[in-house]
């Protein structure tokens, strides 16, 4: 995380593990070096993309959890609200990130932005029936994000799929 | 009329010969009571003074072995009126490097040779 | 005794064991043909600064006569022989109210944190 | 039996000092992205800082000086300079964090913004300590401070796979996100050796009049206090580990999600229960670290200082608490995400260690401080491993902020 980059910059995430582990003998200048550069040559427009789709996943199960608490009498709206608009917001973000990412495949790229954008459009719609206390509106809404969940899921897999 | 130093000045700092050849750098200063003053005696300088000063002598000399720093010069303890300290930012020796060999001390704890 | 490491940035105390300070300087006096005699304690910011260099010394210098006037230009000196008891802290036979070391922290306890309720 | 009920406050205390914002956000990160893997993280933090605390609370007591006195008077003012701002530093960053929790808490329980509750919150901290003595901050917080022990309890009930969780203990390599596996570990470490709860507790010790008979107290207190504060840590990452991930929650990037861990085990109540803790844990922390910022600048000048004193007879020691708080208010106000900044603080908080622990392998080698209650070779070891450690995370941190992080 960059300090003062919150929320503007991306955040990069690596899959594999780029420590060489016999390299941390190699004395620790050496190894920092291995580690910065390992780890900076790891990031690919791919594993940002990657990286972006788990964040929108977690979103997602986040919204749905907090409707089913919220549905059970569990948590107060203002809290639950709060928590939708804050989603909302990363979700925002992550799909004006995934749609600018330079991608070899740009259809799965296009499938992953419009799931994260089916999740968006769900949350604000529970917003709205969240703040007007209209609970099948809301229930509505959450099925919705269950389901965006479901397409990013496969969108995911579609996209991470070996190549013939 | 008379002259004072600020001591704390000089710690840490590098004592230079006099040809101006860097002999290590002040660590501690000794002082003893004579009469009612409370007066200066020796200046040591080197690494093993730097030990003596954090009262570190044991694990320091410890780590020396680690790193065989061992053979560097220890300490010197120099007496007060071989080292000029009107100036404290520039500490000078006021006797040849020769008589340095002299002056060899040992760190106070557990005696071990400076040079060998 | 080694000035370096026992005197040297000891705890000050005052002879009601007050904390005035840490010990920041020691001032010798230089006697021709004589070893130097240490003659007083130095405490303050001043000195402080003076050990980081030159320039530092002279802008808290500065900024200590223009706070608090002339007489806080200087470090604070207490003469050596005001020394009562050297053990793990330094204690000197002197009231820390009859100097102006604490001048700063009357100052603030005057005007700022005496004046919120409750101090 | 005086010394008993010492010994069960002094761990009720140090619970308080060691579960905050960073011990409970990070576990919980934790958890949710890599289950029990990274238990080894808190255990290993614990045992370190175990150590420290029963360090900094002998040097205390045999001497009557604190760390920060010991540092300053051992090694001169421009070495001391050092630890000092970097020191300042991390408390800063770190208080801004707990009154962010609390902020946080805030929100949660009333759904306004975090931003608001700031100032209100850094107030409310300084009247305590304008008004408060050492004892009834001590004891106060530590008290109210037990309601974390529902994260235990949440644990315990969820019926956890013990073996799995012994098998968190022991350091693995990961599987995935080695970046951000080993970031987290790091923060962990950071969040679990804060260098400001052992030099509190030195300055703690002082101010409770321990001596040489403190020892044995000193030694329960470090142990199974420390032990206790890791514990409750276990168990926010347990309970993370069992609810956020198996809902699928896999990233905690947003405090909101937080509560939620709670509220499967407990319903209703586990919203309370985790804004409680959230608040308590977070509110007293930000006191401590407040005080610590005056004790470190009030040692390390030699000031008259003491909680138990009016702030009219130590203004210099009042006035720096009072300035360090309102300021540690000022980036929350600003609405600088709490969760972020306590992730970010924790690092540093590592980053940091280098510097205020090496003092440690001197002073408390240092006849004329601890005479005969010197370490022994079990605690110099620890020493020197911590540093050890402390480098290898000063060294990694930075990488690792930037390519690790969320």
């Amino acid at each position: 995380m960059l300090f003062f980059g919150v929320g503007s910059l991306p955040v990069w995430r690596i899959r594999r593990p780029p420590i060489d582990v016999k390299g941390q003998s190699a004395g620790l200048g050496r190894t920092w070096l291995l580690l910065t550069l390992a780890i900076s040559t790891a990031c690919s427009a791919s594993d940002q993309i990657d990286q972006q789709s788990r964040t929108a996943a977690s979103a997602a199960q986040t919204v749905a959890m907090a409707l089913d608490v919220w549905a059970a009498g569990e948590a107060p709206s203002a809290y639950t609200l709060r928590t939708l608009q804050s989603v909302g917001k990363t979700l925002a973000d992550v799909q004006s990130q995934i749609r600018s990412a330079g991608s070899a495949e740009p259809a799965e790229q296009a499938a992953l932005a419009a799931a994260v954008g089916q999740m968006s459009d769900a949350v604000v719609r529970a917003e709205a029936g969240l703040q007007a206390g209209r609970r099948s509106e809301v229930q509505g809404a959450d099925e919705d994000v269950r389901a965006a969940a479901r397409s990013l899921a496969a969108a995911y897999a579609r996209y991470f799929a070996p190549k013939s | 009329m008379t002259t004072t130093v600020n001591l704390e000045l000089l710690a840490g700092r590098r004592v230079l010969s006099l040809r101006g050849k860097s002999i290590g750098h002040l660590e501690e200063i000794r002082a003893e009571q004579h009469g009612g003053d409370l007066v200066v005696t020796e200046f040591h300088v080197g690494i093993y003074a730097a030990f003596e000063r954090l009262s570190a002598s044991v694990i320091g000399t410890a780590l020396l072995d680690l790193f065989r720093l061992r053979r560097r010069d220890g300490l010197y303890r120099i007496p007060w009126d071989m080292l000029d300290i009107s100036d404290p930012k520039r500490p000078r020796l006021l006797c040849p490097m020769t008589e340095l060999s002299h002056m060899k001390g040992e760190a106070e704890p557990r005696p071990t040779r400076g040079k060998r | 005794m080694n000035l370096l490491r026992d005197i040297l940035d000891k705890q000050a105390l005052d002879r009601k064991r007050v904390k005035i300070g840490k010990v920041d300087g020691l001032v010798a006096e230089l006697r021709p043909g004589k070893p130097p005699r240490i003659v007083a304690a130095e405490l303050g910011s001043i000195t402080l600064a003076r050990r980081l260099g030159t320039w530092p010394g002279r802008w808290v210098a500065r900024l200590a006569a223009w706070l608090g006037g002339k007489r806080h230009g200087e470090p604070h000196r207490i003469a050596w022989k005001k020394v009562r008891d050297r053990g793990l802290d330094i204690e000197f036979d002197i009231d820390v109210r009859e100097t102006s070391i604490f001048d700063w922290q009357d100052w603030l306890r005057d005007h700022v944190i005496g004046r919120i309720p409750g101090a | 039996m005086k010394k008993l009920l010492e010994i069960s406050l002094g761990i009720v205390t140090s619970v308080g000092g060691f579960l905050e914002v960073g011990s409970m956000a990070t576990a919980a990160q934790a958890g949710a992205t890599f289950g029990f893997r990274l238990i080894w993280a808190v255990v290993l933090g614990t045992l370190c800082i175990i150590f420290l605390v029963e360090m900094a609370g002998r040097f205390a007591a045999v001497s009557h000086h604190t760390i920060t006195d010991g540092i300053r008077e051992r090694f001169g003012f421009k070495v001391f300079l050092w630890p000092l701002l970097a020191a300042l530093l991390v408390n800063f960053l770190v208080m801004s964090a707990e009154i962010g929790g609390v902020s946080i808490s805030l929100e949660l329980a009333t759904g306004i913004g975090f931003q608001w509750w700031a100032l209100p919150v850094a107030l409310l901290a300084w009247l305590m300590l304008w008004k408060g003595t050492f004892g009834f901050i001590e004891k106060g917080v530590s008290i109210l401070g037990l309601v974390t022990l529902c994260f235990v309890v949440g644990a315990v009930m969820l019926k956890p796979d013990w073996k799995a969780v012994a098998a968190g203990a022991v350091p693995t390599l990961p599987t995935h996100d080695a970046a951000n596996y080993w970031f987290m570990a790091v923060s962990i470490l950071g969040a679990s050796i804060s260098p400001y709860l052992f030099m509190f507790y030195s300055s703690g010790a002082i101010e409770d009049k321990w001596d040489k008979s403190y020892l044995g107290v000193n030694r329960a207190i470090a142990g199974l206090g420390m032990t206790f504060g890791g514990t409750i840590s276990v168990g926010v990452l347990i309970v993370s580990a069992l609810v956020l991930a198996t809902h699928g929650i896999v990233q905690v990037d947003d405090y909101h999600q937080l509560p939620l861990m709670l509220i499967p085990i407990f319903g209703f109540w586990g919203f309370i229960l985790f804004t409680a803790s959230l608040a308590i844990a977070c509110f007293g922390a930000a006191i401590e670290v407040g005080l610590q910022q005056a004790y470190l600048v009030a040692q390390g000048f030699g000031w008259t200082w003491g909680e138990d004193l009016k702030p009219r007879e130590d203004p210099g020691f009042s006035a720096v608490y009072t300035v360090s708080l309102f300021l540690a208010a000022i980036p929350i106000m600003l609405g600088l995400d709490p969760l972020r900044l306590t992730i970010f603080s924790m690092a540093l908080t590592a980053a940091s260690l280098p510097l205020t622990v090496v003092p440690f392998l001197l002073l408390l080698n240092d006849k004329r401080y601890v005479g005969e209650h010197g370490n022994g070779v079990v605690s110099n070891a620890a020493v020197i491993f911590i540093i050890a450690l402390g480098f290898v995370l000063a060294v990694v941190t930075i990488p690792l902020q930037i390519f690790g992080g969320t």
